[in-house]
């Protein structure tokens, strides 16, 4: 019961920060939306027994990378020119509404398996040794492309040498 | 009681947001945070898998894909600054220099 | 573990209830009260903490300090115990001052900054083990957890900074960004040094390990420690890391704006979020409630409970007067050569804590070592390590200082 | 602040809700006393005493006074040094900026009627008063520090005898324009300026 009244209560905190992430015509308001919509789904995987990948949805989307965009919006526009405008308004509303019917359809046309039994609680164990075990190569590209991007980031945001700026 | 489809319409509205997002909003950064949403709506597709079907597939997945996104948001709000200072430009219909 | 660690406080709380009322309650009701036992407790260390920053300030400038505010008669006994109600004064000072939200602000963000800075440092506080079986509610990823809710902490203040609508917060806003973000990476790392020994992210555990270990693990992970120390300074803005609201440049930062309670919010969560990663220190590193020289008894004491409380507060405090001393002591660091610190050095170093970390758990297992045996093999190996940088000539750590 | 302001209506109303004001009065006073924060600006060389009195030796922190950068954290502004009258609407501006209740202390001559400028300067305001409703004077050319601690001390006297919700009992402005009910600026050739107005160069005229 207290589980479906949390669901409740986060997807629609969720889709009603998504909304206004998506439509809100003051980006920073956007971001902030943004921040709201990641805490949300952190609380989802709470409500799924992941209480790991909550803390690492709070700590890596709405600590990092939620602010880093906040950081490259503040470092790209003037203080009070956070107004912005839209394009292809007619076509965004088609596709969405097209991609959300055709995903609900096949959600709810498709026999699922296994939503019956005792979902089973996962500890930071049973993912370390997955880690470690089963999934080391992906772990390790993983590691190479976190890594790789870092140093892409640097290279593609370093001024250049004698530049104007 | 909260099944698994609850959780995938769920994904399914939030995924379908992130598209809206994407198709209508111009600044770079605004086009990011859409993404990112869909990212969040996979995650969540993802998790609830993973737990419906007792198995750590999806939860290690999820956490790959939180740090590809980490990866992906790097690069390109790098690229983002990087465009706007050499071009003074952050309206994605103008940056079409690499059309072909 | 033992059942009693898993004991917490949130429980103790449950159970009185039910046995008040005569029926269970569900833990999501007794929450809100522990929280606000926790905000209580936030407000009055913190008073603590600002009128003892002022002291040690004083003490180390040669000056006396507040005096006026308070018993006389202790006033003239010494400095230590002159104004002691000044804080308080400050509180209620400020509770009745103007609030002032400027008209070209972004009133929402502008409002929410400080609240979500203060509710941030509160549902931190939640997973620290202030005794055995004291901590609030003992998550199983305990540690995660503080680390995570904190890295929210940034946001407020970009937050604060943008919607203050004034160059001073927005540069500060972006300065603190900044600089919490590349910090946030070697205090994890520092951290992740000791969950590998301890093998587990529960706060409780980690304390029970460091008794099964025989030594606590400021002495395995030296290196970590001091990392984690000096990137917790950083990540509380506090001098000499406080370039966000350096005042001869910035004016306040990001709090320029903000006047009365507001800004009484932002100081409290400063003093609280210090408190908070001493105690994260304390209870990691140095650790937690173990009494050093006094064996854990099997049956849990109210005696053992008090004390280890006890012993909790003072490392703590230790450490916060080391960030005072820090404080009043070291000039502000200019933002690039914190940048460079950040990630040149804290950085790789924090990754050669984990290595060491790592060498030694393996050991520990192997050769079933004890305490002193695992702090004289990270000893050595640190050690090792260093000697090695230094005849392969890798910069040293300090190199960026001297060239100033 | 609006709450603070309309307690004392509905405690006066309850069986000796006037021993609970006294209460009230006397905890809110000596908390807003005992912790006046100034603002950290200074004009001209009696700045340099300022600073003193705020170092080792007299120490404002025994007061429970402390610097705060930003106006809008402060109680007091102490006026410190000549006041040009090109820095006069920036001090007005600062003073605005401060919250209710604000103080504010004038030290030394200068800033009390224009000092050794009195007579021969064009560009000196005479008297801070003139733009800013000042508590306490202190005279001094510059004070020494012990005279400003004095002022200070005296101020807290002063704050200590408010009462919550009244009009404080403030030495009113000198000059008032009686159209606007703003405090005029005294400008050569006129005689008056508005106290928002900058001055240009060509303003400022030497007095005969």
């Amino acid at each position: 019961m207290s589980e479906a009244i949390a669901f409740y209560v986060l997807s629609g905190l969720v889709l009603a920060s998504a909304w206004s992430v998506v439509r809100n015509e003051n980006l920073f308001h956007a971001g902030l939306s943004l921040i709201l919509c990641f805490v949300g789904v952190a609380g989802i995987y709470v409500n799924l027994d992941a209480p790991f990948l909550g803390a690492m949805q709070v700590l890596i989307y709405a600590g990092a990378i939620a602010v880093l965009l906040l950081f490259g919006f503040m470092l790209t526009h003037d203080l009070m020119n956070a107004k912005q405008e839209r394009n292809q308004h007619a076509a965004g509303i088609f596709a969405a509404v097209l991609m959300a019917l055709v995903l609900i359809g096949t959600i709810a046309g498709a026999q699922w398996y296994g939503s019956s039994g005792q979902p089973v609680k996962f500890g930071v164990e049973s993912l370390a040794r997955r880690y470690m075990q089963q999934d080391l190569v992906s772990f390790e590209v993983v590691a190479l492309l976190l890594l790789a991007s870092l140093m892409g980031a640097v290279v593609i945001a370093r001024k250049e040498e004698g530049s104007r700026d | 009681m909260i099944g698994l489809p609850h959780y995938l319409i769920l994904s399914a509205l939030l995924f379908s947001l992130g598209l809206y997002g994407v198709l209508t909003r111009r600044n770079a950064i605004g086009v990011l945070m859409a993404v990112e949403l869909m990212f969040n709506s996979v995650n969540i597709n993802l998790m609830a898998f993973s737990h419906y079907m007792m198995d750590t597939a999806g939860l290690a997945f999820c956490i790959f894909v939180i740090t590809v996104a980490a990866a992906e948001v790097t690069v390109g709000v790098a690229l983002v600054l990087s465009v706007y200072r050499n071009r003074n430009l952050i309206d994605l219909d103008q940056v079409a220099e690499l059309k072909g | 573990m033992p059942e009693w660690v898993q004991f917490s406080a949130g429980k103790h709380f449950q159970d009185l209830i039910a046995h008040l009322s005569g029926r269970s309650v569900p833990e999501i009701l007794v929450m809100p009260i522990m929280l606000a036992v926790i905000l209580g407790f936030i407000c009055g260390s913190s008073l603590i903490l600002i009128w003892a920053e002022r002291k040690v300030a004083a003490r180390i400038q040669n000056r006396v300090g507040p005096m006026m505010t308070g018993p006389r008669k202790l006033a003239e006994f010494s400095m230590w115990t002159g104004g002691l109600l000044q804080t308080a004064a400050d509180a209620i000072k400020l509770l009745v001052k103007e609030l002032i939200i400027p008209s070209k602000t972004d009133p929402v963000p502008f409002i929410a900054a400080p609240v979500l800075i203060v509710t941030v440092c509160v549902t931190a506080f939640v997973v620290i083990p202030f005794g055995p079986a004291l901590s609030v509610s003992d998550l199983n990823i305990g540690v995660v957890h503080v680390v995570s809710i904190s890295s929210l902490t940034v946001l407020s203040i970009v937050m604060a900074g943008w919607s203050s609508n004034s160059k001073y917060s927005l540069l500060g806003g972006l300065r603190s960004a900044a600089q919490m973000l590349s910090y946030e990476i070697p205090l994890i790392f520092a951290l992740l040094g000791p969950i590998l020994l301890a093998g587990g992210l529960s706060m409780q555990k980690m304390v029970l390990a460091q008794r099964e270990y025989g030594c606590w693990f400021f002495l395995p992970s030296l290196l970590g420690f001091l990392i984690y120390y000096v990137a917790s300074i950083a990540e509380v803005n506090r001098p000499p890391f406080d370039i966000p609201e350096a005042e001869s440049e910035l004016v306040a930062g990001y709090v320029s704006e903000y006047s009365g309670m507001m800004f009484a919010m932002f100081f409290l969560a400063e003093f609280a979020n210090m408190f908070l990663v001493c105690s994260v220190a304390a209870t990691v590193f140095l650790g937690g409630w173990l009494v050093p020289f006094m064996a854990v008894p099997e049956q849990m004491t109210p005696g053992y409970i008090a004390l280890g409380t006890l012993v909790f507060f003072a490392k703590t405090s230790f450490l916060v007067f080391i960030m005072m001393w820090i404080r009043w002591t070291f000039p502000r660091v200019r933002p690039d050569h914190l940048m460079n610190l950040g990630w040149k050095y804290l950085f790789p170093l924090s990754l050669l804590n984990l290595l060491i970390c790592a060498g030694v758990a393996v050991l520990k297992d192997v050769y079933k070592l004890n305490g002193w045996g695992v702090s004289l093999a990270s000893l050595g190996a640190l050690v090792f390590v260093l000697l090695l940088l230094q005849v392969v000539r890798v910069p040293r750590p300090t190199a960026f200082l001297e060239k100033v | 602040m609006d709450l603070i302001k309309k307690i004392p209506a509905y405690i006066e109303r309850i069986p000796n809700g006037g021993i609970l004001m006294t209460g009230l009065d006397w905890v809110l006073n000596n908390a807003k006393a005992s912790s006046m924060w100034y603002m950290l600006f200074g004009l001209a060389c009696c700045a340099i005493e300022l600073m003193a009195t705020g170092a080792s030796r007299y120490d404002f922190d025994r007061l429970g006074m402390i610097f705060r950068a930003t106006p809008r954290q402060t109680d007091l502004m102490i006026v410190a040094g000549t006041l040009t009258l090109k820095m006069a609407p920036r001090v007005k501006l600062l003073y605005e900026q401060m919250p209710d209740p604000k103080y504010v202390i004038a030290m030394g001559g200068c800033t009390m009627h224009g000092g050794p400028f009195y007579h021969d300067s064009y560009s000196v305001l005479k008297g801070v008063d003139k733009i800013i409703p000042v508590d306490i004077h202190v005279a001094g050319c510059p004070p020494r520090p012990e005279a400003l601690l004095n002022g200070c001390i005296a101020l807290q006297d002063l704050i200590k005898g408010e009462k919550v919700g009244r009009q404080r009992d403030r030495p009113g402005l000198r000059h008032i324009d009686p159209s606007t009910n703003l405090p005029l600026l005294v400008r050569p050739d006129t005689g008056l300026i508005r106290p928002n107005q900058i001055l240009m160069p060509d303003q400022l005229r030497v007095l005969s």
